[in-house]
């Protein structure tokens, strides 16, 4: 295809998954609360339209009506580059991910990728760094912590962000390292290809047990360590230290408010929504699904993407279902935890795995 | 015959000994210390003995000397010096005389040393000295001898100063020392001067020294022949205690008295003389040099006999014969008597050896002392003791027929026919002669006839002044032999030693009784082995040259049996033999029927009595003319000068100026880092110019 | 298409900066930075001349790896980690006894 | 090809701009975000020299590892703008001079006759792709990379050693 189709399909792709995006987190919001509501035998929202279903619109309604204010003796160009360095990060990360094959609109065949394109010899070719760009984008976005816990000049807010800074790069190291394992399996770091590598079924001394081609059954302790060292980096419950309610008022941001508080929000639900697909992509065979052979066409394209998103919405649910569930840990615990328990684990977790790949070549 | 004969064996097993007994004796029993130093001494001898019988084939079947090389010692340049061993007949005989007579000594320490402290360092140093004196004789290079030399050296300090809390044994050991190293020194020089025109120092071989020398025509000049010969000789003197390097032997007395009979009578001096033998072939060629040789020898001779006279202390008057007796040896290696002088070292071994254990028994016996005008009447109270003494005093006076004799009187016979002997010096021979059998049977007198008057006499404030060091040795070494008597039997009586101290001396009493006969001259119908058994190595050189050059006389004895006429022959022997019988005479006369005359004399004749009594004032001349202005430069140039001017000021200079220079550099180091990064980068700029420099150049 | 002066230029220019930093800062943390920021500009050539040897490699040299400049990049963070974990810890335990963080305020070369 | 050239002036620019901002500010936390901004924008120049592993790793290890770190200390030691103290005249006086003639001298050479020297160009993508520097890495560098290993580990030790409080 040639350039000026190329950007136009980028800038719709982009446009889509901005919008899908920023919707899913908005109704995440609303599922989280109707969730815990539940778990904790509340209804959560119901006043606004069916079951609350339009909370998330007074929200952010609200959220941009209010007041946006600026404390005193805050720094101020860092206060405000903060939040938006954190929501940027977080979506960018969105731009790596695939979420299905390809789909073809009016003969233009294009990948359901935002960075993915189409060769003209029809072949996908993806950003063969993916998934490292999704780590450094990650990394960076730990500045927007830090930095709003910084610049606005509160001890609150300073504790909230050593204690963040601390932990996203101690649990980067588990994190990361628990990838390796996918790595080695699948030997390319895009996310395409470790998806394509994902296909078919095991096949144990020669005969096909039915059982999918996914790698969370080799690496399932990869798995864990990589939920556990993702939740950490999300700042999420089991793992919320940063913003504490109950030690520092809300941590990093509690100077925040209004819409720059709405940014913070945004990005820690984007990065939740990164963590999910990163989880499917990775250990769950992405978009790979059983094939549902009575859809119509339109069906048939879709149903990938459709896989991909129970996924998703999977763990999204298992996030909600966590913060229910369990309380938190103490400070120390969670640095001891990081360090003594997940960091060797995930090494033992290569090691094994290198052998078993070599063993058989 | 090409058999091997491991001549390497006969000194390493000596030093096996002193190894084991050095390291672990401490933890051994005296009988085990002894057994272990006896044993490896034995077993030297035995080899040794083994060695010769199998040598004297080779050596008579091929008619060279059997050489050994066990293996590369030094290699710098051309020159190489090997681990190599030589054997001919002269080495025969040392070797034989020396682990012979020292296990005898060996044997008679186990006795004499009994109850003394340090009993297993005496035997390894024993040992020790065994070890380096074989070296010394079976070396078949200058450089090997020199180790043993300085070894024998060594082993001679360390057991002068045996008893090395007496102050006087130190210092005699540090004199001993010294001393020495005066002729090493010499020695050192001579064997410079061999390299330097022969390249080499082995001995034998078709290069060797001796073959070389060989070449070269005797010079009637100071060439650099005589030059080496007079270094050789002069380092013989100061081991074989000759005019002027004799004065430490005397004061090496301090050491126990098998140490002066193996080492200061028996071997180690001896080895001057070896070693002028050895090197015969340098000397032969040097009229001057042998001329040398033998009026130092003559000198000495009759200088020691006269200072033996007075000598009070029995082990002194012992020291001093044994230095004329080696004067005598000197002697006639000057006249190129080299087989006479060994003979003589032999002979002079056996029965010097005797007298000095004879005189130990008698010290054991009277309990240290060591004070001949304290002894008397010894006679009855130690028989076995006295007659083997008795034997040993009528060998050294010469009288025929004991061992003594015949050497004495054939150095006296070549001495006279010698062109550089002649009738002076044999005339001096004969009074030394004279001199020696006085007294030696004044000693004889005085320790076995009159009555014992042990603590009865109090000595004369000049025996006091005379024997300083010698009261000093015994009052120590009486406290050692007192407790010592103690131990063995209650009371410190007069006794005979042990029979492990008497068989050695009745082995050598009989050795220095016949030893004599092997070398009967032919006008008394022998025919003289001791010379017919030397002839192969000393004639060579002398044939050559006799070649090379007429005008020198041909100096092999061998070679002119009949041109003496027998009747000179026999006027000469009586000549000796009267000397040695009036000297008797002398010594009955005043020691014995007249006691009370010698102290008259010495008041009529009170100055040359103080002299000879004083040593001529050697050791003070000495300690005037040498050690004084040593001692003063020392002080005042080397130490005040040199050490604490220029050494110290450079070093403490070249401190102090460091430190202001530092003290300067210090403000560079300012401690802060961004200056440290200024001169790098000023660093990084100059080297990158530099570069660009050279680039542009190219 | 860029000349890889243009490259090498960049990289003297940031490397220039970094010793600049080094000499006019005070705050050790500041002077730190300026240390990796040198370590960046030489990274920067090393990658360049990485992707110069690959196109511009005579023929028949086989001497140069033209990836070996992106490995050495590598190493070059791995020292550079290292040096900033070690360096940080130092500054932190100066902080501790000297209370300042002004390299002029700690010239004794110990805590 | 116009666009990588604009590219790479676009992204020296705001690196050079970044290491500037570097030297002027006077809060260390500024200086270290501009720092940020210089290693983002190198890895991006390292995109357009193909070496995207590179650019990777430099925003992951760099921006990502080390600069946090720093972020983290100057938070944790509350460091303020730095005091204008007349240190060393050495600095000033002998170390700025030195750096600008070596500057200028690099300079100056480049500029002359840096044009001998070929461009660079955006090659063909195989080119330091991440197998064959995991190769290099793991076969011909083994031990230089197990070496590094044991720096890393004796850095961490001594990190801790310094970090731990006497008493």
């Amino acid at each position: 295809m040639d350039t000026k189709t190329f950007i136009i399909a980028a800038v719709i792709k982009i446009a889509l998954v901005v919008f899908i995006m920023l919707t899913g987190v908005a109704y995440t919001t609303w599922l989280e609360r109707k969730v815990i509501g539940r778990i904790q035998n509340r209804w959560g929202p119901t006043r606004v339209g069916p079951f609350g279903l339009l909370q998330p619109l007074a929200d952010g309604i609200k959220f941009i009506l209010k007041e946006d204010l600026l404390p005193d003796y805050v720094h101020k160009g860092l206060f405000i580059l903060a939040p938006m360095l954190a929501l940027v990060m977080s979506l960018i990360s969105i731009a790596v991910i695939p979420f299905g094959e390809t789909i073809t609109i009016a003969g233009h065949t294009t990948a359901l990728q935002i960075s993915g394109m189409i060769s003209s010899k029809g072949a996908i070719s993806d950003i063969n760094i993916g998934l490292l760009i999704i780590l450094g984008v990650t990394s960076i976005g730990v500045y927007g912590v830090a930095l709003a816990g910084w610049s606005s000049n509160s001890k609150y807010s300073l504790l909230g962000s050593l204690r963040a800074s601390a932990q996203m790069i101690s649990y980067e190291l588990s994190l990361g390292l628990s990838l390796v394992g996918i790595l080695l399996l699948s030997g390319s770091l895009s996310l395409r290809e470790i998806v394509f590598s994902q296909s078919g079924h095991w096949i144990v001394g020669g005969h096909d047990t039915h059982i999918p081609h996914w790698f969370i059954f080799p690496q399932i302790v990869g798995f864990f360590i990589y939920l556990l060292a993702a939740y950490a980096e999300t700042n999420r419950i089991p793992f919320d230290m940063p913003e504490a309610e109950t030690e520092l008022v809300a941590g990093y941001h509690t100077e925040y408010s209004s819409m720059k508080f709405a940014m913070f929000f945004m990005a820690e639900y984007v990065n939740m929504f990164t963590v999910a697909c990163l989880a499917s992509l990775l250990f769950f065979g992405g978009w790979h699904g059983p094939h549902l052979a009575f859809l119509p066409p339109l069906g048939q394209a879709l149903l990938p993407v459709l896989w991909f998103a129970l996924k998703v919405f999977f763990f999204i649910f298992l996030y909600i279902w966590i913060r229910g569930t369990l309380p938190r840990f103490r400070y120390d615990q969670l640095m001891a935890f990081g360090w003594k328990f997940l960091l060797p684990l995930a090494i033992a977790n290569i090691i094994i795995t290198s052998f078993i790949v070599a063993w058989r070549g | 015959m090409t058999k091997n004969l491991h001549l390497w064996v006969i000194p390493v097993l000596p030093l096996i000994g002193a190894a084991i007994n050095g390291l672990l004796g401490r933890r051994f029993k005296n009988t085990m210390v002894s057994a272990i130093a006896l044993l490896f001494t034995a077993a030297s001898f035995g080899w040794a003995a083994w060695a010769v019988l199998q040598g004297l084939q080779y050596v008579n079947a091929e008619h060279k000397p059997y050489i050994e090389t066990v293996a590369t010692w030094i290699t710098a340049g051309t020159f190489s010096a090997p681990f190599g061993f030589y054997l001919d007949q002269l080495s025969m005989i040392m070797v034989l005389v020396v682990t012979g007579v020292g296990f005898l000594i060996h044997i008679y320490s186990v006795g004499y040393m009994a109850h003394e402290g340090g009993y297993y360092r005496f035997f390894s140093y024993l040992n020790l000295f065994m070890f380096f004196m074989l070296k010394l004789v079976l070396a078949n290079n200058y450089l090997l001898m020199f180790v043993g030399w300085e070894g024998v050296g060594l082993a001679s300090y360390l057991l002068i100063g045996f008893f090395f809390l007496k102050d006087s044994a130190a210092n005699a050991g540090k004199k001993a020392f010294i001393v020495n190293r005066i002729g090493d020194f010499a020695f050192l020089i001579g064997m410079f001067l061999l390299i330097q025109h022969c390249g080499t120092l082995n001995f034998g071989g078709d290069n060797g020294v001796f073959a070389q020398v060989s070449k070269y025509a005797p010079e009637a000049g100071w060439g650099w022949i005589t030059i080496t010969a007079l270094c050789l000789m002069f380092g013989a003197t100061g081991k074989s205690a000759q005019v002027p390097l004799y004065v430490w032997l005397p004061d090496a007395m301090e050491g126990p008295t098998p140490v002066s009979a193996l080492i200061h009578a028996a071997t180690m001096v001896t080895a001057g003389i070896y070693m002028i033998a050895r090197s015969h072939a340098i000397f032969n060629l040097s009229p001057h040099a042998l001329q040398i040789v033998a009026v130092i020898g003559c000198i000495t001779a009759i200088f020691a006999a006269t200072m033996g006279l007075a000598q009070t202390d029995i082990k002194r008057v012992l020291a001093y014969s044994t230095v004329s007796q080696l004067g005598y040896m000197f002697l006639a290696c000057g006249a190129a008597a080299y087989s006479a002088g060994i003979f003589h070292l032999m002979t002079h071994a056996f029965f010097k050896a005797l007298l000095f254990l004879g005189a130990g028994s008698v010290i054991h016996a009277v309990g240290g002392e060591q004070d001949m005008r304290r002894m008397g009447g010894l006679r009855k109270l130690i028989p076995w003791t006295f007659w083997v003494v008795t034997i040993a005093t009528i060998a050294i006076a010469g009288i025929p027929p004991f061992a003594g004799f015949f050497s004495k009187d054939q150095i006296l016979g070549e001495v006279y026919h010698s062109p550089y002997g002649g009738k002076v010096i044999w005339g001096i021979g004969v009074l030394t002669a004279g001199l020696t059998s006085f007294y030696m049977f004044r000693l004889w007198f005085m320790t076995f006839f009159g009555e014992l008057k042990l603590g009865s006499v109090d000595l004369g404030e000049e025996a006091h002044a005379a024997n300083a060091p010698a009261q000093a040795a015994h009052g120590d070494a009486s406290h050692s032999h007192g407790h010592a008597d103690d131990e063995s039997h209650g009371h410190g009586g007069v006794h005979e030693s042990p029979w492990v101290m008497l068989a050695p001396l009745v082995i050598l009493a009989v050795l220095s009784f016949v030893g004599g006969w092997v070398g009967v001259p032919q006008f008394m119908g022998g025919h003289n082995e001791v010379e017919h058994f030397l002839a192969p190595v000393m004639e060579s050189p002398a044939v050559v040259g006799e070649q090379a050059a007429p005008t020198v006389r041909v100096l092999d004895p061998s070679s002119r049996p009949e041109e003496k006429p027998a009747s000179e022959e026999w006027l000469l022997a009586g000549a000796s033999v009267a000397a040695g019988l009036i000297g008797l005479f002398f010594a009955y006369l005043l020691y014995y029927k007249r006691p009370e005359l010698p102290d008259r004399i010495t008041a009529k004749m009170h100055g040359i009595y103080m002299m000879v009594l004083h040593k001529y004032y050697i050791d003070e001349g000495y300690g005037a003319i040498f050690v004084k202005p040593l001692l003063a430069l020392s002080t005042v140039v080397l130490w005040r000068g040199v050490d604490q001017g220029v050494i110290d000021g450079l070093v403490n200079g070249a401190g102090s100026a460091s430190q202001g220079v530092g003290g300067e550099l210090r403000r560079m180091q300012s401690g802060n880092i961004r200056s440290y990064a200024a001169w790098v980068a000023i660093g990084a700029a100059a080297i990158l110019g530099y570069m660009i420099w050279l680039g542009v150049n190219r | 298409m860029v000349p890889l002066s243009w490259y090498l230029i960049l990289s003297a220019v940031l490397f220039s900066l970094g010793v600049l930093g080094f000499l006019l800062k005070r705050n050790i943390i500041t002077i730190f930075m300026s240390i990796e920021l040198m370590l960046n500009a030489v990274n920067l050539s090393f990658v360049a001349f990485a992707n110069f040897w690959n196109t511009h490699l005579p023929p028949g040299q086989t001497s140069i790896i033209p990836l070996s400049g992106q490995v050495f990049v590598f190493f070059v963070m791995v020292v550079a980690a290292a040096e900033a974990a070690v360096g940080l810890a130092i500054i932190i335990a100066v902080f501790r006894t000297r209370e300042t963080l002004n390299v002029d305020r700690v010239n004794l070369l110990k805590l | 090809m116009i666009i990588h050239q604009v590219l790479f002036i676009v992204f020296g620019f705001i690196c050079v701009a970044g290491a500037v901002n570097l030297l002027v500010q006077r809060h260390p936390i500024n200086s270290a975000l501009s720092l940020v901004v210089v290693m983002a924008s190198l890895a991006l120049i390292y995109l357009l020299l193909g070496a995207e592993f590179v650019a990777a790793i430099q925003v992951i290890v760099y921006a990502g590892a080390i600069m946090v770190l720093f972020v983290f200390v100057i938070m944790l030691l509350n460091a303020g703008a730095e005091e204008r103290t007349r240190g060393s005249s050495v600095a000033l006086f002998v170390g700025v001079p030195g750096m600008i003639v070596l500057a200028g001298t690099v300079g100056w050479l480049l500029v002359h006759s840096g044009g001998q020297l070929g461009g660079v160009t955006i090659s063909s993508s195989s080119f330091g792709e991440t197998h064959q520097i995991a190769r290099l890495l793991f076969k011909d560098f083994l031990l230089p990379f197990e070496i590094t290993s044991v720096l890393i580990l004796i850095a961490i030790m001594g990190a801790v050693v310094l970090g731990k409080r006497e008493n």
